[in-house]
């Protein structure tokens, strides 16, 4: 499926198979096309090419309305002019149900905010406008559940909190949610699958594990937060364990690369640091002295030379006493790195 | 922190337009309100009243029609790109430079007894009702559709997308959604476009003298008799039309806050 | 109630506005259910409508009854009826300057004055706005000063006065359709009604207007002598010394002012025109007239006997 | 997802109003072109291009004056709240209702050489281009300003502030930040106020007959020598004030995107 | 300080000195009038009562062009109708620098933006915005730079890039920061000193590991990411111990509190989750089975019965294979948790 917007923005060759009832996450950077995806999905833009599947339907040119999904828009897009409860009701009452009121009523109260069946829009908190969204986008019952960043203005306590929500209300109604965000730790939270989209190309879809430590492109890999990217070169391969010479010192890593140039990306979280070597056979171990240390809320996060940063816990930072100019032994086991060929040479 | 200076220079610059406009207007009903004999004279002469409500009447006619033919080709401007759209913008601005009179003569030629339309048409438009509003509606429109097009650029399509995937079809969406949101603007575009008929002459005379309106019954009352007998009509007209208008500008900006 | 009933419409002359108002007050009385309309404009305007515009009116009454024959002939009318004159005067209010001072033998002295301004409305408009230049070059004659016309006419717009074998012709100038005043002391206005507002306002000093226009509007004026005022028919001769051209080219002839009606032919309802046009010409009709300043012309005269309705001929002489 | 009948219905009910200014202004045009000679004579004929040039000239005058004063007028009403707001908007839009002829005569009122002002006015009002000014600056003014006042809202006053911890007094951030944002609408704004003088008929006529604006030489023309003289004069006119028109639109237009 | 504005909002006896030269963070959550009070700061809004001291003049009446300060919006509200260059130059300008454009180059190239200087506001990224947005701030070299949640709209690699290149810039230059966030982490990567504000009430003061541990009142704690709040008792208190009776189980707490209810504050990641009880005198032991886990980018939140939630790596929690049911050991130290009296009766 594909679309030109014109203007410099496409879709390319978007190929994607979401499941039923599966809680699927599509993330990628700013202007990646991500909410136009969504729009697509949903009918309010038409793709030049290729076709679009809703439950078994050909829904290509299903109007929105014939489509059974449901829309919550970063902003929420809730309508100026009615109350909390008539947003609920909005849907219900256009399929003609006369306990529209009574059941969007219900909806209110599952997701906690009955009391504000009778206000305006205006006068709610963003977390308040969000749970409307929702449940104006779930009174229909829809198959799908289109979410555009629904937790990205939400501050951190009510979005761990609205996280839950999603989740809970998703197995409970059994629907299948499509959840757009920029942001990796909520989708590593929230997804049964991830698919990555950059500059309007679907790169990679898989579970978040596989996602997170394998990323199939560079670009993906540093906007995943692989903060450790580095050049290295296959000296020997045996048995799916390759011999990788990163600058001057050997590691061994587990790969299907035979040999070439390549690049090995390690989260600065499987990065474990020592005041002396830990040795194992499985193990990589380099020495490295620490340029700066970071305290980001319970982390730490620890520069070393070589442009390695790792990630331990602000409590492990204190008690190991890391500051910079201390050198360290950094390990990593074989399967952490992933690897993927390197174009070009070396750098 | 308070640039009183400021605004000080700018509420003075402005207020020459705002006192032009002021003096002009209240020097004629203070004047009048010299000679209230004059003013109770014309608010029982029934055919004062009777052509004040005409005037009233005919131009909410137009105006209604102007809303309803008005609004759909307002919602279409600001919602859709087409081929021709500068032109068909230029087409609903038109009016607006058109000499009032020339605009009459032009209406007389399409609607009169031997126009293109009115030579087809049942309905009379030369001295009779149809005609003022034709005339009234041709110079009010542009008012009408502009305010219209604004309020709907301002509903963000994205409502109506929402409510489609809430199971509307477009017009419900269009009915539930946008033309709600859009309503303080389509109320403006109308008491502005109300206005306009109100105050119109030029084009009225020409195409229906009779029934007189307000603006014809006072030209007439100032050829036969005088000011003295037409400006108490014009005050009058003004004060009742005044009333309207500005109670229905604060009903619209109310719905703002 | 305008949309029940009958409907008989008349166009005329500004300056007829009061006797046609009475008239219609009469008619009205008389036939029930008739709904009488007025459309007071220039003369020349009220018949553009029937002509230009095609719209129709039951009865066209104009100032000066020559229109009907040179604009309406042959195909918007068949024949006229004179049946009212008219004079011109200069109106004042008590705010006018020297108002006081102003006597039928001094006020082209005092219109000489600087400080005193007047309005005529304009010739190629309407029949009092071309009478106006006239009565100023009869008044050159009659009061042996040829320094009126110059003065008042020719200083203060393009139109001009000329003499060749004891005829005066007063030239509109062609190019423009207009007579734009050269200075402050002439107001020009399409129709010589629109002079009122002036005085009003206070804008201009003196008008030339219709005596019967004074008449109704309260307004003071000056009654200039007979032989200069286009009033009197004994004096026809002595005024056809003047003759005008106006930017059309039409040559006219200063004239007793005659007023003239006729019945279009297309109109729809010719029996109530009639009725109302016999009223016009009825004695009680004749009192309306004398009442506002327009003495009746008794009796009534036409070009063409033949054409004109029976209900009328009875006050035809 | 293309909601085909919806669009077409809309279009159809816009349409009736579209065609309804279609249909008269261009069969006034239309019927002219059948005549190329007349409109030839229009062309070539030195007054008519005097007056139709006046008319334009006029308009620009009265827009200027509109723009010099309803641009700080409309800053202040879009920026402030003040008590007696309200009053200061209906009085801005109070023209609208105002009868042309009525506004003319009101007009003369002040302006006349015994009027309120004119009495004391070194400058001829009457019958003379700065009578035409005022006339046309009267029925245009509430244009100019309503659609200024939304340009200013439209100006985030964030931008404004940020201007003055830069280090620009009020006035510097006025000239530099909210007035070259706000350029579009008032451009806008200025198109609409010449527009509507240029079609001002009613008003000017009272106050100044001289020298002829085109809607009043159109006027006499036809009074004197009937359509044949009048008609070509009105397509003129319409013509070269359509071409202005649309191109001052199509370059406010422009800006936007 | 403070200031009514009506319609239900106002900022009241706000007290604040914030020290020249200074990375001051401002940290609330969403509408507790963080905006304002950085606005009537730069003098767009006056105080009803109270004055403002700018750099050892008294600022209250200034007009905000002559207090020397610097705004950067949230979303930079940048001069539509300019380009890059000209709104670094705009300043300069206002002050007749005729080196106006050099300048404003210089700076955009200490930003690593040059070749942004031609270009028009609408084309640029959000990052590039940004820079733009502080470049045009830093321009006139003003004493205070406000910044108001400048990385809110950032992806978070691009955060982490700014964060570094704020600090940069506020060292080089030695001005003032007062940063706006509701993001904890960023306040505690940045701020030399960070001032709670909620509701409109400036609650709390101090630097960032004192504001992160010992937080003043219930709200603020959890607002603050504090998310065991366990109410207890005080039983005994000798040397500034006290020991607390918590739901039953006696704890050791190093506290100036001598008795009476009280809350318990704890953060997550204070807790130590062991498999076997780990014995030192200074520390408190509680066992307790694990209810739920949720992995979160790097970390795992181990969600305990008795509403306590740890925070430990993903990988920790991978090699202690913690799931839900297991019986761990909690354990945490006399020092970790933060005691405050309690209001009213038990619950
Ligand atoms: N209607 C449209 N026509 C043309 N281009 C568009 C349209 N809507 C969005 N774009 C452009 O397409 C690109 C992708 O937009 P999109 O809104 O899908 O991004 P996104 O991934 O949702 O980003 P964000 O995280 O900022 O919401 C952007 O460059 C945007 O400017
Ligand atoms: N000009 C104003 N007049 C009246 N109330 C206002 C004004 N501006 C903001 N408010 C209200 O004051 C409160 C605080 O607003 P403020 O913008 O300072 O919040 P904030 O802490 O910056 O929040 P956020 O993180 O969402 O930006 C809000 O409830 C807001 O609606
Ligand atoms: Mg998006
Ligand atoms: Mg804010």
């Amino acid at each position: 499926m594909s679309r030109d917007w014109g203007l410099g923005f496409s879709l390319r060759e978007i190929n994607l198979d979401i499941r039923e009832g599966e809680y699927f996450v599509l993330l990628g950077p700013t202007a990646a096309g991500k909410t136009l995806l969504l729009e697509m999905i949903a009918g309010f833009y038409a793709p030049d090419q290729g076709v679009i599947w809703i439950g078994g339907v050909e829904a290509t040119r299903l109007p929105p309305e014939k489509r059974e999904v449901g829309f919550v828009y970063q902003d929420y897009a809730l309508f100026p002019h009615l109350t909390a409860g008539a947003h609920v009701a909005f849907g219900l009452r256009l399929r003609g149900r006369p306990d529209a009121r009574e059941k969007a009523d219900r909806l209110l109260e599952k997701l906690g905010v009955t009391y504000l069946a009778k206000r305006r829009i205006q006068t709610l908190s963003g977390g308040e406008q969000q749970r409307v969204a929702i449940a104006r986008a779930l009174a229909t019952e829809p198959r799908v559940l289109l979410l555009d960043e629904p937790l990205s203005s939400l501050d951190l306590k009510t979005q761990e909190k609205t996280r839950g929500m999603l989740r809970r209300v998703q197995r409970d109604l059994g629907v299948t949610v499509v959840h757009v965000t920029h942001n990796q730790s909520e989708a590593m939270v929230l997804a049964d699958r991830i698919g990555v989209i950059m500059d309007g190309e679907l790169i990679q879809v898989g579970p978040p594990s596989e996602v997170f430590t394998r990323p199939l492109t560079r670009k993906a890999a540093e906007f995943l937060g692989v903060e450790n990217i580095l050049p290295g070169r296959i000296v020997s391969s045996r048995e799916g364990i390759a011999v990788i010479d990163l600058d001057g010192t050997e590691v061994q890593v587990v790969t299907h690369l035979k040999d070439g140039p390549v690049e090995v990306f390690i989260r600065p979280e499987d990065i474990i640091l020592s005041d002396n070597p830990i040795s194992t056979s499985a193990r990589n171990l380099l020495t490295s002295e620490v340029v700066e240390v970071n305290v980001e809320g319970a982390l730490a996060r620890v520069f070393l030379e070589r442009g390695i940063t790792a990630l331990i816990t602000r409590r492990s930072a204190e008690e190991m006493e890391i500051r910079p100019g201390r050198r360290l032994f950094a390990t990593f086991k074989a399967t952490a790195p992933h690897v993927i060929p390197r174009d070009g040479g070396d750098f | 922190m308070r640039p009183k200076g400021f605004y000080i220079w700018m509420g003075a610059a402005g207020s020459i337009l705002l006192l032009f406009s002021f003096v002009t207007i209240f020097n004629m009903i203070f004047t009048q309100f010299l000679d209230p004999m004059g003013l109770l004279g014309a608010i029982t002469d029934s055919s004062v009243l009777a052509s004040i409500w005409l005037t009233i009447y005919a131009s909410i006619l137009a105006t209604l029609i102007a809303v309803v033919s008005g609004t759909p080709l307002a919602y279409i401007l600001a919602r859709k790109e087409f081929p021709g759209k500068r032109l068909v913008e230029s087409l609903v601005d038109l009016p607006l430079i058109v000499p009032h009179t020339v605009a009459g003569i032009a209406l007389l030629m399409v609607f009169g007894s031997h126009g293109l339309i009115g030579q087809f048409s049942p309905v009379r438009f030369v001295d009779a009702l149809p005609g003022i509003v034709v005339a009234m509606l041709f110079v009010s429109s542009p008012f009408f559709i502009n305010s219209a097009r604004e309020g709907f650029q301002s509903v963000d399509p994205r409502l109506e997308w929402v409510a489609r995937t809430l199971g509307a079809d477009p017009w419900t969406a269009f009915l539930r959604v946008s033309l709600p949101l859009a309503s303080r603007h389509i109320l403006v575009g109308a008491i502005m476009s109300w206005a306009r008929g109100i105050s119109e002459f030029g084009a009225v005379i020409v195409i229906a003298y009779y029934p007189m309106i307000a603006p014809t019954l006072i030209w007439d009352r100032f050829l036969t008799t005088g000011l003295k007998a037409s400006a108490p009509i014009s005050v009058l007209l003004i004060l009742i039309c005044m009333t309207i208008f500005v109670s229905l500008r604060i009903l619209a900006r109310g719905d703002q806050s | 109630n305008a949309d029940d009933g009958e409907v008989l419409k008349i166009y005329h002359a500004g300056s007829l506005a009061a006797p046609m108002a009475d008239l219609e007050e009469i008619f009205e009385a008389g036939h029930p259910g008739v709904n009488v309309q007025r459309e007071a404009s220039g003369s020349n305007a009220a018949i553009r409508k029937i002509t230009e515009l095609e719209k129709c009116a039951e009865i066209l009454n104009s100032a000066d009854y020559k229109l009907i024959p040179n604009m309406m002939y042959p195909d918007y009318a068949d024949w006229y009826i004179i049946y009212a004159s008219n004079e011109i005067v200069l109106a004042y209010t008590d705010e006018s300057m020297y108002a006081e001072e102003i006597t039928p033998e001094n006020w082209y002295d005092i219109l000489r004055r600087p400080d005193v301004s007047f309005f005529f409305s304009n010739p190629n408009d309407d029949p009092c706005g071309y009478r106006s230049p006239m009565v100023t070059q009869l008044a050159e004659l009659y009061y042996g000063d040829d320094q009126i016309f110059d003065d008042l006419i020719e200083a203060n717009t393009d139109i001009t006065a000329t003499e060749e074998d004891g005829t005066w012709m007063i030239t509109v100038p062609p190019t423009n359709d207009l007579v734009p005043p050269k200075t402050d002391r002439l107001t020009i206005r399409s129709r010589s009604v629109e002079g009122l507002a002036f005085l009003d306002s206070g804008d201009v000093d003196y008008a030339f207007e219709y005596r019967s226009v004074a008449v109704q509007h309260g307004l003071n004026y000056v009654d200039l002598p007979e032989e200069i005022d286009l009033g009197s028919p004994d004096e026809a001769e002595g005024y056809a010394r003047v003759k005008e051209t106006l930017a059309d080219g039409q040559i006219l002839t200063a004239a007793p002012i005659m007023y003239g009606f006729t019945i279009p032919p297309c109109t729809e309802n010719p029996e109530l025109a009639q009725e109302f046009a016999a009223l016009m010409l009825s004695e009680e009709g004749q009192e309306v007239f004398e009442d506002n300043g327009q003495p009746p012309i008794v009796p009534a005269r036409t070009d063409r006997p033949d054409e004109v309705p029976d209900l009328l001929t009875p006050y035809l002489g």
